[in-house]
């Protein structure tokens, strides 16, 4: 009989820290065969490192592993140094997430790769240099020669990332294992990359397993998935049925939860996953599941056939849902449209702002002529890969960088006139939500203090401050204990719940919202994303909502616009711009938006090349070096927003683009 | 606490030394020649220049002066019961040969020896006298201080005769006259300095600071700034006692107890800068010896009589009574020291102790306190920051004074501030150590009790001791300036404007071998007699 | 079910529990003798015996006497006072000082950075013992100028250490969230920068004070230390020195060993902290 | 050409350092109290010959006047003329600055040796036996007075045992060494004296060790706290589980890692041993800067003073020039 490549059998592992203890995985069972792409996924705290850490036997000190790890046969827990030296890399090796990090910054990537050669495929220096240059081209690295002597800190993350799977795929291992492979990486690159593995199996025949919260991304690219929860398998089965018309209550909440470009509602499930401290006795996902019965709390469920299913489909669970997922249609609701009739409570006029560098010269433009207009009520969305001025555009709304030209008006009054006192009020007014809900919140400050702090602004008494943010504290469904707690107790989604809170505290005109949910779980977003829904809603107050990741800001904005290395390149309702894109770089990004649904029904398009060593300056589009529309006129003419329909675009060949796209997609 | 060594130890050494070690070490010995090829001494700090006239006040640079720059005279050699000591009343001519006065004892020739050669090769001539006491004058530093006491205060009062002879003509005739031209007669090798002056450094001072004098009873072979010096027998000298060791290495060591560790391992054959603990152990150990006799410095506690609360005489006695002078004679100086009932020093002409009734006596010193209408005083006690040995006195003097109702605060200055203090004359009460050169009372009362001299740090006066000042100038009989010295003594024991704490003996640790060893009185070494 | 496998252990952290503990209790016990001193001996720190310098040890004079005939033991006991007493105010004077620069430093950044660590610099390559007499001249003699001396010292590496910190801090997003709340400067440096500036000086301060006590020694070794007779470690150190060449250790053999423990236990404290901090970083 | 203008660039922001150094220093000797005339003079100098004293070094001026000339002196590169010896204060700094430095240099390069072999072995072995030990010697040898562990190791070294050279001096005199640099090894090696070489590295041993046994702890602290931070991190941990032999990954991803922070430790460590050498000088009769400079001080030798101060300000800003461009090479992240 054949043995899998990989098979893990009932294996858990608890974790013995002084003072805590915690059962990260709890009788897991799963395998990788040759060839095959097997997808791991749930949300963090599920176990998903810790199942690839004990492939390459790198448990972390003080855990107690029991079960067996099978690579080929032999159980990677009980090797010796040496068996564990030959197995790591050259058996399994791992893509790491968060490449940049995982890349030594003292040394070449170049070393890096030759090490990992002249280690596992024992070759000599000059073999392995050469190796090492074909490794970086076929991971699609342009110039390798060039590359092989640059730092980690040289690249950029999509260069990274490309260059940690030519690192693990140099070890020439029989299984290949990607912890969260894309994530911070733009839509853009994040298929790019997936691509990469499935070649990877396809081509040279290795197992692949691929842990990923982001359901959406992989869905295309597995073979068979693999759900965890809490430490154990919940749901395992092909790809196509378990993310189609999965069966186990937290899968279904799972794929609910997570937004998509074709606007359909997401639907949040409450709660939290919990952190075991011992193997479970009942099905952890009871609390939240919806059929939850007696039993779910009495007993774990076994694993068992889906019934009815063919193929290896199985799941944990006494009430296997075989009904088809639920598709709510758009919620027609959203916020008062048509907000944009009310006059204006923050306006941009033609910003641009620069960062200069310390000592003397120059500096980097980060954003260049951007006007826009939120009206009361309405809510504004902003979307754009890294690098495109998002961030810088938060803090200019929030004058937190100056406008080197151009400026912003604040419920009519202008930033750049006013200072000290006046300048601080006026800033109370616009507010914002930031990405890292922890990180924006002061460590040694009570959760109560940091809600309170723009009421301590306002000059509010301590007692009326008190009833204020228990106030915002029951409206944001935030238990009163935690007001006394510190920001390390609090959970990414409690946090933000608090950011919020902060952020509405002083009833402001305008709440800007930057990447609220990029560092949450998808449950959690789901929950976080309904909060935001619900507050944004208010006539009183226009919001902007930023982020990389187009299908939440379709959710819920009125009006988007979609910026490209500082300029707004396309502008217009959200129905409009997400149904029929007119500027090229606006559809590619939705062709590349990953969906479980239909996704994006229009033509699609791809964009060449990554973001890094594109030259931000120069004359003529932006987008020309990329584009597959571009001409010499492109090249050489500044493009400015012209008014296509009811939406903007600055792109002068939209008349012409629909020709083009005659025919399929078109890949360049 | 830390040695920097060095130090001043002028004509009385009143502790400006910022290291009295070297000081406190030069002691007279047992004579047992016995010649070594080469002799090793430690010392706690380096010369800080070679040029006497214009800097460097540090007693390694004065013992070091007296040895490589030709005095034309010094003292004679006496034996008292054993120790070899310089006899002060003795002057004899070494480089010169004579020294001597006219009948009214105002103008005094000096014939020099033919053939005394400098290291360059020139002769030591009458013109080279000349152009060092030139030099001496135009420097207004230490030279022409000295020879006011004799009224020599012209370059034009000294002439050259011919070619080996000069003539100095005094304003007025003066006891004091052999002793003070004995320590300032040192002559420079005037025509190879005349080679290295420049209009901006007439005197050519820039040269000697660095180069070494030459011509005297040993010329400096090596010297390591900071580290070493190495000195060599001058074969030349036609003179009485040539040096008796061909090379002396002076190594610069300023740790006492490292200095005290390489003498018991025979690393070094003379240590000058051993502490007073040191010694007591080192009698005792193999391979050394300690030579000691007694010696003339004096240790007195200096009181202002014009700043409070020392202003009053009661105050001063009550003090004088309050000094534990036994313990401190047992505890500092391991019984090595001899009680003094004088201001002036035992062994000086004139020495007398009637009239001074100065002993421990708590009770006497309330009393005088109670005198003076005071039930308790304070004051500051100023001493040497680096002199352990005036460090314990205070330590020891303050615990006492206390119980007497002197309230004292100790104050150890660092060498400038000390210098600076005492010529502003604002330092109430301080511990002075040291010795004269001159062993003479004249000399004493000139030096340190009369109207403004340099050294009256107690801004001492009184009409009759400068009557009896002037009166000995022309006094030349002894038993007369007897007659005044008893005078001044019972003067001072009423007034009591020092309380003179003890005299200690002269402690040398030496290895064995070394032998001839001469006591100097004025506490510099004369290497010559080593052997 | 197959039988369990251990990997490693995670002990990081308890040896951080060890030090600093034995690092509190030695400081704690010295401090303790220092205060309850008159209780453990019948001599005054400065009394002298009138029966003699460098008595050995013995009854009446458990540790001897020294060169100036005072109980080694009492000075022993009592010199934990003006140790710790400076040493502590000294570091507690100079983090003070240091953090209000390098918080304003840090976080107003542009020229105000460049004058001031422009003087933390000048202080900084000023070597100690200079600093030491110039301020002893300046400020007078005693304990107080050690104190002024200490944090002279030791006050530019707080600045540092403190701007380096606030100069990230103030990237935080928290500071930004609070700024745009309408926090004046002040309140923003006072409730967010300062609080989360501090960690590092947490850990350094146990370390320097220890420090600082060497350089305490050192100045009395110096003679710019305590006047004599206070009872003072490096006095009692650097007036005994001679002694040991003579085999009368009692008289700084104990002071050393007093000094070189007490340094112990800060330093003892401070290493724990830090790999307490450093534990928590990863 | 980044690295040439980095340093032009912070060759420039030493310079008002240095001055603020030089006229600190200028007015500090000054506001100190003690006058140094008087102690060249002796005390029966009359205020006559005092105030000739006075002239003759120019502190009769005003101070602006004296200020400015001491600063043309500078540009000229004359440090003024040492009150208390009358040689030229620059002459003198050349005999004092080598044995001091090469004292520094190599105790800071024992030091720094031993931090990195032990702190890294001590990382690898973190929370053993042999890691808590290192640590707690280092820590002890951190808390000791380096007048006093002189002093021990002299007893010991020297007097007791009797393998060391009596401390006096740098180099056996009989060896005659020809001074070129001061620093008496270097001298040796240059002018291929061998009993020279042999006998200055024989006096070295005990104050190198003293100076290097003080200050390894520190060294020791942060080798070893970046080595365990390299072995936890990212890199380190995917570099293991690509299954690198021991070697590769000691040499390319652990060491270099490692270092990278050290420089300016190293270099702060320099400056205040710099400063601090005077005690093990003082000790060993080393004769060095430290001693000149403290002398220079306890004298009021003006120029002496400030000279001096200058020397040391200006090695403690160039050390950490020199650390931070060490750094960059190092460090590839580190943008200079």
């Amino acid at each position: 009989m054949d043995t899998d490549l990989l098979s893990i059998e009932d294996l858990s592992v608890v974790i013995r820290r002084p003072g805590r203890e915690v059962a990260a995985l709890s009788g897991v069972t799963l395998r990788v065969g040759r060839g095959e792409v097997v997808g791991l996924v749930g949300e963090s705290g599920g176990g998903k490192s810790m199942v690839a850490r004990s492939i390459v036997g790198l448990l972390p000190g003080g855990s107690l592993a029991s079960g067996a790890v099978r690579f080929e046969g032999d159980d990677v827990l009980r090797m010796d140094d040496d068996a564990l030296r030959r197995h790591r890399g050259h058996g399994a090796a791992i893509c790491f997430q968060n490449p940049r990090g995982a890349l030594s910054p003292t040394r070449t990537v170049g070393r890096q790769l030759t090490d990992r050669l002249t280690t596992h495929q024992r070759l000599t220096g000059a073999e392995a240099r050469k190796a090492a240059e074909e490794q970086f081209a076929t991971v699609g690295i342009r110039s390798p020669r060039r590359r092989l002597d640059a730092y980690p800190h040289e690249l950029s993350g999509g260069m990274a990332q490309r260059v940690m799977i030519s690192l693990a795929t140099g070890c020439a291992p029989g299984l290949l294992i990607a912890d969260e492979p894309t994530t911070g990486l733009d839509v853009t690159l994040t298929r790019e990359i997936l691509r990469r593995f499935r070649l990877a199996a396809d081509t040279d025949g290795r197992g692949v397993l691929l842990i990923s919260h982001d359901l959406a991304s992989i869905a295309g690219v597995c073979d068979r998935v693999v759900v965890l929860y809490a430490g154990t398998v919940v749901e395992s089965g092909p790809a196509a049925r378990v993310l189609g018309r999965p069966a186990h209550p937290y899968t279904r909440a799972l794929l609910r939860s997570v937004p998509d470009v074709d606007g359909r509602a997401v639907v949040a499930t409450p709660g939290a996953m919990p952190l075991l401290k011992a193997a479970p006795r009942d099905c952890p996902f009871a609390p939240r599941c919806a059929h939850a019965t007696a039993a779910c709390t009495s007993e774990r469920p076994p694993v068992s056939w889906v019934p009815g299913a063919a193929g290896d489909w199985t799941l944990a669970c006494f009430h296997p849902r075989t009904d088809e997922l639920a598709r709510e249609e758009p919620a027609a609701e959203s916020s008062g449209r048509g907000g944009a009739a009310k006059e204006p409570v923050l306006e941009v006029d033609d910003a641009h702002v620069v960062y200069r560098s310390r000592f003397g010269t120059g500096g980097h433009a980060a954003l260049r002529g951007v006007s826009l207009r939120v009206a009361a009520g309405e809510t504004l969305g902003v979307v754009g890969e890294s690098g495109c001025g998002k961030s810088t555009l938060a803090k200019l709304l929030l004058g937190l960088v100056p406008a080197a030209r151009g400026d912003v008006r604040v419920a009519g009054s202008r930033m750049s006139a006013l200072r000290g006192r006046e300048l601080r009020r006026l800033r109370t007014r616009v507010q914002m939500v930031f990405q890292d809900p922890i990180g924006s919140l002061s460590p040694r400050r009570t959760v109560a203090d940091a809600i309170a702090e723009p009421l301590r602004a306002l000059g509010l008494s301590a007692a009326r401050r008190a009833e204020r943010v228990e106030a915002l504290a029951d409206r944001l469904k935030l238990d009163r204990s935690m007001l006394a707690r510190h920001p390390h107790e609090l959970s990414g989604g409690q946090a933000q719940r608090v950011c919020i809170a902060r952020a509405l505290a002083g009833e402001p005109d305008v709440l800007v919202f930057d990447e609220p949910t990029s560092a949450l779980d998808v449950t959690v977003q789901a929950q976080i994303l309904e909060v935001i829904a619900d507050v944004v809603r208010d006539p009183a107050r226009g919001s902007v909502f930023i982020s990389h990741d187009l299908a939440t800001v379709r959710g819920f904005a009125d009006r988007v616009i979609v910026l490209y290395l500082g300029r707004i390149v396309e502008e217009g309702p959200v129905e409009e711009v997400f149904g029929n894109p007119r500027h090229p770089y606006t559809r590619a990004l939705l062709s590349s938006a990953p969906s479980l649904g239909d996704g994006f029904s229009g033509p699609k398009i791809t964009l060449t090349e990554d973001l890094d060593d594109t030259e931000a300056a120069g004359p003529g589009c932006p987008l020309a070096a990329r584009c597959p529309f571009a001409d010499d006129r492109c090249r050489t003419e500044e493009q400015e927003l012209r008014p296509y329909g009811n939406t903007r675009a600055a792109c002068r060949r939209v008349p012409e683009i629909p020709d083009l796209l005659k025919g399929s997609d078109i890949r360049v | 606490m830390l040695q920097l060594g060095g130090g001043v130890a002028l004509l009385l050494a009143t502790g400006c030394a910022a290291g009295s070690k070297p000081q406190g070490a030069n002691a007279p010995s047992g004579t047992a020649p016995a010649a070594a090829s080469s002799l090793r001494i430690a010392v706690s700090s380096y010369l800080s220049s070679w040029d006497q006239d214009f800097v460097g006040f540090d007693l390694t640079a004065l013992m070091l002066y007296k040895n490589v720059y030709p005095y034309l005279i010094d003292y004679g050699v006496t034996d008292v019961n054993g120790a070899q000591i310089l006899d002060t009343t003795n002057i004899t001519p070494t480089f010169a040969e004579s020294f001597t006065p006219s009948a009214d004892q105002k103008v005094w020739t000096l014939k020099l020896r033919k053939g005394v050669k400098f290291a360059s090769g020139n002769e030591l001539k009458a013109a080279d006298v000349k152009w060092s006491k030139d030099r001496a004058f135009a420097a207004q530093a230490n030279v022409a201080g000295v020879y006011r006491v004799i009224g020599l205060t012209e370059p034009d009062q000294v002439k050259v005769v011919d070619d080996y002879t000069v003539e100095f003509t005094q304003a007025f005739p003066s006891a004091l006259t052999p002793q003070i031209q004995a320590i300032s007669l040192y002559v420079f090798d005037s025509v190879e300095a005349r080679k290295h002056a420049t209009d901006a450094d007439p005197w050519a001072k820039e040269w000697f600071a660095k180069n070494p004098p030459t011509g005297g009873y040993f010329n400096v072979e090596k010297a390591t700034q900071g580290q070493e010096i190495v000195l060599a027998a001058n074969t030349g000298y036609p003179g009485p006692d040539p040096a008796k060791t061909p090379t002396i290495r002076i190594s610069v060591v300023p740790a006492a107890s490292n200095q005290r560790l390489q003498l018991q391992n025979g690393d070094i054959d003379i240590a000058l800068g051993v502490s007073k603990r040191d010694v007591a152990d080192l009698k005792k150990a193999p391979g050394v010896k300690v030579v000691s006799a007694p010696s003339n410095q004096q240790v007195t506690l200096q009181m202002s009589v014009t700043t409070a609360p020392f202003d009053d005489v009661n105050v001063r006695k009550a003090l004088a009574y309050a000094v534990p002078y036994e313990q401190i004679i047992a505890n500092i100086y391991g019984g090595d020291a001899r009680p003094a009932k004088s201001p002036v020093p035992l062994d000086m002409p004139g020495y007398d102790e009637r009239g001074y009734p100065y002993t421990y006596d708590l009770d006497k010193a309330k009393a005088a306190l109670a005198a003076a209408g005071k039930p308790s005083v304070s004051s500051e006690l100023v001493f040497e920051a680096d002199n352990e040995e005036q460090q314990q006195l205070a330590v020891l003097v303050q615990s006492e004074a206390r119980k007497a109702g002197i309230e004292l605060t100790l104050a150890p200055l660092d060498p400038a501030t000390l210098a600076e203090r005492r010529q502003k004359r604002s330092v109430p009460l301080q511990i002075t150590s040291g010795q004269l050169w001159v062993n003479d009372v004249e000399y004493m009362l000139a030096t340190s009790l009369v109207k403004g001299a340099n050294l009256n740090y107690s801004n001492y006066s009184n009409p009759e001791i400068e009557k009896i000042y002037e009166e000995s100038h022309t006094t030349v009989d002894a038993a007369a300036r007897g007659e005044l010295w008893t005078k001044v003594q019972e003067i001072l024991a009423a007034d009591v404007p020092w309380v003179v704490v003890c005299q200690p003996n002269f402690n040398l640790p030496v290895r064995e071998n070394v032998a001839g060893w001469v006591q100097p009185m004025d506490g510099l070494a004369r290497l010559r007699f080593l052997g | 079910m197959s039988e369990t496998v251990v990997v490693g252990t995670a002990r990081a952290g308890r040896f951080a529990t060890v030090l600093i503990v034995t690092g509190s209790v030695i400081l704690a016990v010295v401090a303790l003798a220092a205060v309850f001193a008159p209780l453990l001996t019948g001599w005054g720190p400065t009394e002298i015996d009138p029966l003699g310098t460098l008595v050995p040890p013995g009854p009446g004079h458990p540790l001897g006497t020294d060169a100036n005939g005072m109980d080694v033991w009492s000075r022993l006991l009592h010199a934990g006072r003006l140790d710790l007493g400076i040493a502590v105010a000294g570091v507690a004077v100079a983090v003070v000082a240091g953090t209000a620069l390098g918080l304003v430093a840090g976080y107003l950044g542009g020229w105000v950075d460049d004058v001031l660590m422009r003087v933390v610099d000048v202080f900084q390559a000023f070597p100690t013992f200079i600093l030491a007499l110039a301020v002893a001249a300046l400020v007078g003699n005693g304990t107080g100028n050690l104190i002024a001396v200490i944090a002279a010292v030791n006050a530019p590496a707080y600045a540092r250490l403190v701007r380096a910190e606030v100069r990230t801090v103030r990237e935080s997003s928290f500071v930004a969230a609070s700024v745009t709340s309408g926090a004046s400067t002040f309140g923003v440096l006072w409730r967010h920068v300062l609080p989360n500036s501090l960690t590092p000086v947490r850990v350094i301060a146990p370390l320097n004070a220890g420090w600082a006590m060497l350089t305490l020694a050192g100045l009395s070794f110096l003679g710019l230390g305590v006047t004599v007779p206070a009872a003072e470690w490096g006095a009692m150190i650097s007036l005994g020195s001679p002694d040991v060449v003579a085999g009368r250790w009692w008289t700084s053999v104990p002071p050393g060993l007093v000094l070189l423990i007490c340094v112990l236990g800060f330093s003892l404290l401070g290493e724990g902290l830090q790999e307490r901090a450093e534990a928590k970083r990863r | 050409m980044r690295i040439v203008r980095f340093l032009v660039r912070r060759l420039l922001q030493l310079v008002p350092v240095l001055l603020g150094v030089v006229v600190l220093t200028f007015l500090l000797v000054r506001v100190l109290p003690g006058d140094p005339i008087r102690t060249i003079l002796g005390p029966n100098a009359t205020p006559e010959d005092a105030a000739a004293a006075r002239a003759r070094y120019g502190l009769d001026q005003p101070i602006v006047h004296q200020f400015l000339d001491y600063l043309g002196g500078l540009v000229t590169g004359d440090l003024g003329t040492s009150i208390q010896s009358g040689t030229s204060v620059g002459a003198e700094i050349g005999l004092r600055v080598g044995p001091t430095f090469e004292l520094v240099v190599l105790a800071l390069a024992v030091a720094l040796v031993v931090a990195v072999l032990l702190g890294v072995w001590s990382a690898r072995h973190a929370d053993r036996a042999g890691d808590h030990g290192v640590r707690l010697l280092a820590l002890v040898g951190n808390s000791m007075p380096e007048f006093w562990l002189g002093l021990v190791l002299i007893l010991v070294g020297y007097s007791v045992l009797g393998w060391f050279p009596a401390p006096s001096g740098r180099v056996d005199p009989d060896a005659n060494l020809t001074p070129l640099t001061g620093a008496d090894l270097l001298d040796a090696a240059l002018t291929l004296n061998g009993p020279a070489f042999g006998s200055a590295l024989a006096h070295l041993i005990l104050p190198v060790a003293t100076l290097s046994i003080v200050v390894v702890a520190p060294l020791l602290r942060s080798v070893r706290a970046s080595a365990l931070e390299v072995l936890h991190s990212e890199p380190y941990v995917a570099a293991t589980a690509h299954g690198l032999s021991g070697r590769t990954l000691l040499r390319g991803y652990l060491l270099r890692a490692t270092l990278a922070r050290l420089p300016s430790l190293a270099a702060l460590v320099f400056g205040t041993s710099i400063g601090s050498t005077v005690l093990v000088e003082y000790v060993f009769s080393w004769q060095g800067f430290g001693q000149w400079a403290l002398r220079g001080l306890l004298y009021r030798d003006y120029p002496v003073v400030q000279a001096s101060v200058l020397v040391i300000a200006f090695c403690y800003v160039v050390v950490f020039l020199v650390a931070d461009v060490v750094q960059a090479v190092l460090d590839p992240r580190v943008q200079i």
